[in-house]
Formats: C-alpha cells, sequence, structure tokens
C-alpha cells in the first residue's frame, strides 16, 4: 500500500491548492514503530508529511466529528462506513467532505506486523463504500471468510464458561477509556460513564463496573459498529473488546441483514420499524 | 554504604525468606506483558522483564482505593459519620523497580507531604515500602531517562539498588531500611562496589534518546501557554486517559461515595487531566472544555508548572511508557522539544 | 496530624430557603464534638467541602463570619447530585463539615484602609461573611470607609435580605444594591450591571483603598477594567475564583490556573498575580 | 440487548421482555407469574453483583 502514497499527496495538494478543500485529514509517519499519528493539513507545501502504509489504524472518520469546514479525508473501507454513518447521524454533512478512498489490503496487527490486525482478516469492505477519488484501483474483496467464528465458540459456551471468558478478557481494563475514544460511534457530549444523576456505573475498577463500562458501550453501537478495529488498535492493555461488539453485529446481520455504514440511503435498523422485525426476544 | 554479593542461586530462598516481614510486590507476567501486582507465596519477581505497561505507582497509590466507610443506617447511632476505612501498613516491599519509576515517587511525594497537609493514605503506604531497585542495563528505544534527570543507575528514591552481573546481583544498600531488608533476606556476602560505575556508564550510552529541556525553567509560563502549536500538536490525541494512567508521575484523583444498601465507601480513584469531565463546573461552565485546553494542561503541568513551582526538573522521568502506548502516537519527546525551543514572537 | 479528608460530623440546625426561585437555601450547622468547633476556626473568604457520606462532597465557602459563635453558615445553590442532596434534607440531619479550606481575603493587613466590596449573584456569601465581621463594632473602628456594591438577577435573588435592609441604616456602610432587571415598582435601588454601578458608585482608587471582588467569571471580567480605570492598582485588588475541586487541600490536581491551586494557593489572589497566571477558557 | 446479556454469561431468563397493552390484565398477570417463576428458579444472582469495594 506504500505506492499510495504518491497519488494521496497529488490529489491532496490539488485539493488544497485549488480550494476545494482547506485541509486535508491523514496520517503522517510516527515517531515509534508501527504507529502513525493521524494529522491534518492545512499547507499544500506539507502534503509530504503524510505516508500511507499498514500502520494507519486509527479511523479518521473519528476526527471529523463536528467540524464545520470543507474537509479531503483518506479514508479506507472501514473509515468510509463511518463517514457514512456519521452522515446519517448528522456528524457531519457529505458536502463538506471530498472522500479520498483507499482500497486496503488491511493493517497489520500493532504487537505482530507478520500478521494482519483481527478484524482486517475477516474484512469484506476493503474498498471504500464511498468516495470521490481513488488513490489506487479497487481491490478484490475477501471471499469466504468467517467472520463469527469466535463468536459462534463463546456462543457454545456454557453460561459460567462465558462469564468467566469475559472476566478474563476485561483483566487489566484499566478504563482509560481509549477504546471509546478511539471509537468514531462515541461521540456523545456526555458518556454515560460520567453521568452523575443518575450515575448508572461506579467509577473504580471493581470487575462489574469495568464489565458494564464495556457492555454498555457495546450496546451504544449496535447497528452502528462497522468492525474497524480502531478500539481494540488503541487499548494500551490490548483488551479485545471486539467480542462484544462483534456479537451485536452477527445478531444485526442475521435478525436484520444488516451491515452498518454501507449506504447513507438507509436507516439502520435501531433506528426504524418494519413490521417483519424479529421479535422472538418478546415473551 | 555497604554492597552484598547475592548469588542468583540463594536469590529464591531470601525472596522466600521475606515473605514473612514485608508483603512483597514485584514484576511478574500478566497475560502479554510484566505487570507489578501482590505476589502470592508461590510467586517470585520476574527479574528479566523489560518494562512494564502500567508503573509500580500503584504499590503506594492504587487506581482506586478506600477512605473512609459510612453506614447510612439511622438506626445505627454513628450513622453519616466518616470512619477510617481499614488498612493494611505492614511493611511491604517492591522488588525490582526501575530508577526511573522510583524516582517518579519521590517527586510525587512533593504533591502528597506538604507544610500545610500530608496526605495519609499515600504517605503511609510510602513509608511502609522497602523500594528494592533492579538497574537497567537495557534500555527500550522509548527510554529518554538521562534527558529526564534520571538514568538506568539512578539511585533516588530506592533503598536497595541492584546490579544484575550474570550469576549474581550486587546490591547497594542505599538506606536503613535498605539494609534491614537484606538481612532479612539472609543476604550477607560481601560484594564489590566498584561494579557500579562501569556499569552504569554503559547504561547510560545505550540511552540514545535526547530530549531538550534546559530552557523550559527560564521561559514564561504565559508565553508558552499561548504558543501557537498546541491545536496542531493535539490534534491527533483521542483525549483518553492511556498517558496519565501510565505516567509514574500523574497523581490526579477523584473521590468518589459507593454505597451498597445502607453501607458505603468513600473512594479514591486515579483521574486524568484529559477528560473533560475532570474540571466541568456545577454551573456547566468549563474551563477546559477543548481537547487542545486538556492536552495543553497535560504538559504545561509536567515540563512548566512542575519546574516553576517545585524547581526540581520535570515531572517526567523518561520511561517513555506514554510514548509507546499512546493510541495516537503523541510523543513528549517531541512536545517537550518544541516547548523548549519556542520563542515567542516579541 | 489529623486526616485532611476526613469530615467533622455536624448536625443541620437550620435550613431556610435564601431565593424567591428556591434555587439556593442557607444552611447552619452545628459540630456534634464541641471541640471541632475550635479545630474548624476560620477567616473570612474561606471555603469548607459539606461532606454527605453517600453523595460526595461540594467546596462551598462560607457565609458566617468568624465572629458568629455556634454554628457554621453556608448558602447552597440546587445544581449537581450533592447539592440536589443537600436540599433535600432536614434540620437534625447528620452529614460532614472538611476544612476551612484555601486562603481568605487579607483584612488583617487593611487596617486602617477603606474597603470596597464588590459581589454577584450567589457568591456574595464569602462576602457576607466579610461584611458582617468587619461591622463588628471591635472590627468596624479600625477601617476606613466601607462600599458594598451586590448585585443579583432579580430583586428575589438578593441573599440575605433582612441583613442588608439593616445594614442599608447604617452610616457607617455605603450599600449599593442593583439588580440586572425588575419590573417591580417599590425597587428603590439601582437597575444595571455590577460593572457599571461600579463605575458610578465606587470610590476613586488611591493607596489606601483596596478592592474585593467575588462572582461569576464575566461580571470579574467586566469589573476589572471599571477598577482599573477607577485607578485602582492590581495589587489592591483581591478576587475570589473558582473552580472544580475535589480534595480542597492541592492534592488532586484538578483545580489548577498555571502552577496555582484555586484550591490551597487561592480562592483568594490579587488581580497583580491574576496577571501573571494564564487565562483559561482559551 | 438480552443476546449480548446471556452472550457474556448472564442467565437466560435473568433478562426478560414483553410487551403488554393496558388492556391485556390477564397477560399481565400470566407474564408476572412466569417471570416470577423462572426468575426464582434461578436463585440468586450471583455473578452480575459488586462483591464489594476495591481492596487497600
Amino acid at each position: 500500500m506504500e505506492s499510495y502514497i504518491g497519488k494521496i499527496k497529488e490529489i491532496s495538494e490539488r485539493l488544497l491548492n485549488d480550494g476545494t478543500v482547506e485541509c486535508v485529514v491523514g496520517f503522517r509517519k510516527g515517531t515509534v514503530a508501527l504507529t502513525n499519528e493521524p494529522c491534518m493539513i492545512t499547507k499544500a507545501s506539507d502534503v509530504q508529511d503524510l505516508v500511507w502504509d499498514e500502520n494507519c489504524r486509527l479511523n479518521l472518520a473519528n476526527y471529523l466529528t463536528g467540524r464545520k469546514e470543507k474537509i479531503a479525508v483518506i479514508a479506507k473501507g472501514c473509515d468510509s462506513r463511518n463517514i457514512v454513518n456519521h452522515i446519517i447521524e448528522n456528524k457531519i454533512s457529505r458536502e463538506q467532505l471530498v472522500i479520498i478512498g483507499v482500497p486496503c489490503k488491511g493493517m497489520v496487527d500493532k504487537n505482530n506486523p507478520e500478521v494482519l490486525q483481527a478484524n482486517c482478516a475477516t474484512c469484506l469492505h476493503r474498498n471504500p463504500v464511498i468516495y470521490d477519488e481513488l488513490c489506487a484501483d479497487l481491490v478484490e474483496e475477501q471471499k469466504e471468510v468467517d467472520r463469527y467464528e469466535d463468536v459462534r465458540k463463546i456462543e457454545a459456551m456454557e453460561t459460567q464458561d462465558k462469564w468467566a471468558f469475559f472476566e478474563d478478557l476485561l483483566t487489566g481494563c484499566t478504563r482509560c477509556y481509549a477504546c471509546k475514544n478511539a471509537c468514531p460511534l462515541c461521540y456523545c457530549p456526555t458518556c454515560f460513564v460520567d453521568e452523575s444523576q443518575p450515575q448508572w456505573i461506579g467509577k473504580g475498577t471493581d470487575p462489574i463496573d469495568i464489565r458494564t463500562y464495556h457492555f454498555l458501550r457495546a450496546y451504544h453501537c449496535a447497528g452502528r459498529c462497522t468492525d474497524c478495529g480502531a478500539c481494540e488498535a488503541a487499548c494500551p492493555q490490548n483488551i479485545k473488546m471486539r467480542h462484544f461488539t462483534k456479537k451485536l453485529e452477527k445478531d444485526c446481520n442475521e435478525l436484520y441483514g444488516w451491515e452498518a455504514g454501507l449506504t447513507v440511503d438507509q436507516r439502520p435498523p435501531l433506528d426504524s420499524f418494519k413490521v417483519d422485525d424479529p421479535d422472538k426476544f418478546i415473551m | 554504604m555497604k554492597v552484598i554479593k547475592i548469588d542468583k542461586n540463594i536469590w529464591a530462598g531470601g525472596i522466600d525468606s521475606l515473605r514473612s516481614g514485608y508483603r512483597l510486590f514485584g514484576p511478574v507476567m500478566q497475560g502479554d506483558a510484566h505487570e507489578y501486582k501482590e505476589l502470592t507465596s508461590d510467586e517470585t519477581p520476574d527479574m528479566a522483564y523489560t518494562n512494564t505497561r502500567l508503573s509500580p505507582k500503584s504499590v503506594v497509590f492504587p487506581q482506586s482505593e478506600p477512605m473512609f466507610t459510612y453506614s447510612l443506617d439511622e438506626n445505627n447511632p454513628e450513622h453519616h459519620i466518616l470512619k477510617d476505612a481499614p488498612k493494611d501498613y505492614s511493611p511491604r516491599a517492591v522488588i525490582g523497580m526501575r530508577p526511573c519509576d522510583a524516582k517518579a515517587l519521590s517527586l510525587v511525594r512533593m504533591n502528597f507531604d506538604t507544610e500545610e497537609y500530608r496526605d495519609p493514605f499515600w504517605m503511609n503506604s510510602y513509608d511502609a515500602t522497602t523500594f528494592v531497585g533492579l538497574a537497567c542495563d537495557s534500555p527500550c528505544e522509548t527510554c529518554f531517562c538521562t534527558s529526564a534527570g534520571c538514568g538506568p543507575y539512578h539511585e533516588e528514591g530506592f533503598d536497595v539498588l541492584l546490579s544484575d552481573c550474570g550469576d549474581a546481583y550486587e546490591a547497594k544498600a542505599l538506606t536503613e531500611k535498605g539494609e534491614k531488608l537484606l538481612a532479612a533476606a539472609g543476604w550477607t556476602a560481601e560484594g564489590d562496589a566498584s561494579v557500579f560505575e562501569p556499569k552504569k556508564a554503559e547504561a547510560e550510552a545505550k540511552i540514545v534518546c535526547k530530549v531538550e529541556s534546559s530552557n523550559l525553567r527560564g521561559k514564561n509560563s504565559l508565553d508558552l501557554y499561548d504558543a501557537p502549536f498546541w491545536k496542531e500538536l493535539s490534534f491527533a490525541c483521542i483525549n483518553c486517559g492511556t498517558c496519565t494512567y501510565a505516567c509514574p508521575t500523574c497523581w490526579c484523583f477523584d473521590i468518589q461515595d459507593e454505597n451498597k444498601g445502607t453501607e458505603g465507601v468513600r473512594m479514591r480513584n486515579w483521574d486524568s487531566c484529559m477528560t473533560s469531565l475532570f474540571t466541568l463546573h456545577g454551573s456547566g461552565h468549563n474551563p477546559r472544555d477543548q481537547k487542545h485546553q486538556r492536552f495543553r494542561q497535560r504538559f504545561m503541568h509536567k515540563l512548566k508548572y512542575f519546574v516553576d513551582k517545585y524547581d526540581k526538573g520535570l515531572m517526567c522521568v523518561g520511561c517513555g511508557r506514554c510514548v509507546q502506548q499512546c493510541p495516537a502516537n503523541i510523543d513528549i519527546r517531541t512536545i517537550c522539544n518544541k516547548m523548549n525551543g519556542y520563542e515567542a514572537a516579541s | 496530624m489529623q486526616n485532611p479528608y476526613k469530615a467533622y460530623p455536624v448536625r443541620i440546625d437550620d435550613i431556610q430557603v435564601a431565593t424567591a426561585d428556591k434555587t439556593l437555601r442557607t444552611f447552619k450547622f452545628v459540630f456534634l464534638n464541641p471541640e471541632d468547633e475550635e479545630k474548624f476556626s476560620y477567616h473570612v473568604g474561606q471555603f469548607a467541602e459539606l461532606s454527605i457520606p453517600g453523595q460526595g462532597e461540594i467546596p462551598i465557602g462560607i457565609a458566617s463570619s468568624p465572629s458568629e459563635k455556634g454554628f457554621v453558615m453556608f448558602t447552597v445553590f440546587r445544581t449537581g447530585k450533592v447539592t440536589s442532596h443537600l436540599h433535600n434534607m432536614k434540620v437534625g440531619d447528620i452529614m460532614g463539615l472538611r476544612g476551612p479550606l484555601g486562603n481568605w481575603y487579607p483584612i488583617e493587613n487593611l487596617e486602617g484602609k477603606n474597603i470596597v466590596i464588590i459581589g454577584a449573584g450567589f457568591a456574595f456569601t464569602t462576602l457576607r461573611s466579610t461584611i458582617k465581621y468587619l461591622l463588628e463594632p471591635e472590627n468596624r473602628k479600625r477601617y476606613g470607609r466601607l462600599d458594598v456594591i451586590y448585585g443579583a438577577r432579580n430583586p428575589g435573588m438578593i441573599l440575605y435580605k433582612d441583613e442588608l435592609v439593616e445594614w442599608e441604616k447604617r452610616d457607617d456602610i455605603n450599600l449599593n444594591l442593583t439588580v440586572d432587571g425588575t419590573d417591580d415598582p417599590d425597587w428603590k435601588y439601582h437597575t444595571g450591571f455590577v460593572p457599571t454601578i461600579t463605575e458610578t458608585q465606587a470610590p476613586q482608587g488611591d493607596d489606601d483603598t483596596y478592592a474585593i471582588l467575588c462572582g461569576p467569571p464575566m461580571m470579574l471580567k467586566f469589573t476589572k477594567p471599571v477598577l482599573d480605570k477607577l485607578g485602582y492598582q492590581a495589587d489592591h485588588i483581591f478576587m475570589s475564583l473558582e473552580n472544580r475541586m475535589k480534595c480542597g487541600i492541592g492534592m488532586c490536581g484538578r483545580c489548577n490556573i498555571g502552577k496555582e491551586l484555586v484550591c490551597k494557593d487561592g480562592p483568594v489572589f490579587t488581580l497583580d498575580k491574576l496577571n501573571e497566571m494564564p487565562e483559561e477558557d482559551q | 440487548m438480552k443476546n449480548l446479556m446471556e452472550h457474556m454469561g448472564v442467565e437466560p431468563g435473568r433478562l426478560q421482555f414483553s410487551w403488554i397493552s393496558s388492556a391485556e390484565s390477564t397477560k399481565f398477570v400470566d407474564v408476572v407469574t412466569k417471570v416470577t417463576e423462572s426468575v426464582k428458579a434461578l436463585g440468586p444472582n450471583t455473578n452480575y453483583v459488586k462483591k464489594s469495594g476495591a481492596k487497600g
């Protein structure tokens, strides 16, 4: 994917020079191995700073929330899906954006550059779903990947084993909130964890509070999560919190035939009602 | 100052001897990384660790800690009156701590031990602890301790400093507390004090990453505060608490009451200047409502306010944890250099 | 040394609704252990943490004067979790009081000087404490002219009305009350914002005249240039600030402005000092 | 909601949903009885309960 960067710079420079946009949101070279830093370029002469490689894990849609100016944004498949979410949820308007699409071949695992990041390995939408410019030819989408293998493994467990699995999963969580802050879906002005009237959740490190935080946050992402993996990429403790969101993603897919962020023309399932919505969970 | 040689074949035995007199804490493998924790009776500290994700500050300053208990039951004659939470301040020891983390605690101590007030929770834990350091012979690439008033053989804050000499440790007892611990472990063989200097020089030479901070003291705080770079530098920051929780010199905390039925605990929990709730007024006004304001606060505090307030250098020991763990690659080294080099337009 | 986080147990002795809209109540607390009152010896302008086990703590300026014995008084605006709970508590309920905290208006250094007290809104509490103290016969004679300018949104929001009426009758205090606006035909005082009234009513600044200010950020911001115009020197102006606080003793780290901690190095700063501190909000 | 709760190890039956109109009094009684019985059968919740405050 390193070869994309020439084209990305060329497009960015043109957009800045002709005044189409005021800034370009992309990545610049990081100061430590296997990391790049999201950046905003406002001068055409600075486009040289832009980079693109397998370490652009964060989701750049997260940096668009509520912005007012005209922006060019570099978007891999998942970023573009979150941009679609943002447009549906009125966090940014389509007219403000020039989307520079990146046909993505997957990010590498931040701890092991030999393998793809877990969500990338099973990604079905590597190509941007919405874009104005492309920095390369579209790539072939992966086929015959089993997206929900992990979910089914847990589904097959006994209740107590499930409980223990998640207990173990969350060990080490310090509630630094990197996962929710890296998540483009988590833009609420006041997160439920910060509410005091009522206070939904204790603020300490009790495992119950930690679990409540993670699963409630996951619910808030139901039908919206694109499995971009930014949460896991951001976690300093390497917690695999996608085990929560994947289950919801699978259910949304199976119950409503829904995948988040594919089109701006359809309302998400938790935001709409159909007479044939499944209701097996209602007794 | 006494130097004791500890043959590695008597190391584990010595640790076992310490268990009766001390609660032991040390680095052990937890999942995919080393972390400090209280050792169970069958655990020994893993001295081969490189660096822990979280610092051992939690030994004296746990992330969540009860301060008081109370009863809300009006039939209880002492209802709504704060009672001291049960605490264990019996002797404890941290085995295998890095010099940067020990220096960090001595910096943090200045916050908790002041002329006017003494924080009893932090101070009692600190006073109860014997700190046994392990000098750092193979630093990480993000380490910049030698630029932050510290170093791989820095002794500040330790009671004992160990240097790994292959099949033995040379242990330098730096305080009476340290001597007492060595004796309690049964380590008595006379050591060789001369190994420390050359090993120190060798280790320091390995730290190639340098950060410039010499100008910070002389800068005008308002100039730095108003410097034009804060918005740009903070762009990538997602305002999570990773850096503040990983940082050995971050001490901010929150106080919360947690009730269960009619019983409750007043707790204190680590807090982070990165969150907007940290400074939100009751009126809804927030002096640090925006990301770059919180970002600026963190770096100004570490690299300027602290420097001015105590004249003890930076509130950073160069451990590199924030650099390694930041999800958005915010790098204190870059920011420190930038602040250090900043000249306000006159 | 006393654990600085531990609150003295107190009993609520009196609760009065303080404003027409009932968003403020004035509480009088009595110490359960009489010796604690001794330990809680305070100066005008200090604050304390009202500590309600099960709810939390809130930093509130002390409204009673050190010269008033047997109780400590606070006027509290209902806004968050703790203050809402406090507003629902009854006389006789037990809670805690932690302090006194912070520095104070340095009136002991101002003997023989003229003092102008300027306040607005709920922040009048510590100023009430100051005025009450200054008006004690043994204190009043130690100071020169005493001017007070106090503004509220409307007549119903004025705190301590009965006392103000009494003070107005005296000739050793020049009391200027103002409201932002009112349709009350009986309102016989000023109408207008505090900075405007200050401009016309406050005495000229000179070496012997000091101003003490406490109020919302906007009022402070716009009163500063007025005092400057009237000739007040920056080191003759004392301002009491507020910030979110938890510990109240300079340890928890959130209330700083630059290297100063509002809870411990403040809340009272001279304008001189404030000018050296960053203006947060930018 | 129910699915993820059960997925993370909360026993099936601890969280139940129903839709009852204000006119459906018999259904209400029916559902309440059923829920009560099934929850009694599960016994007290032991997993999703805070054990205590953090240790010092």
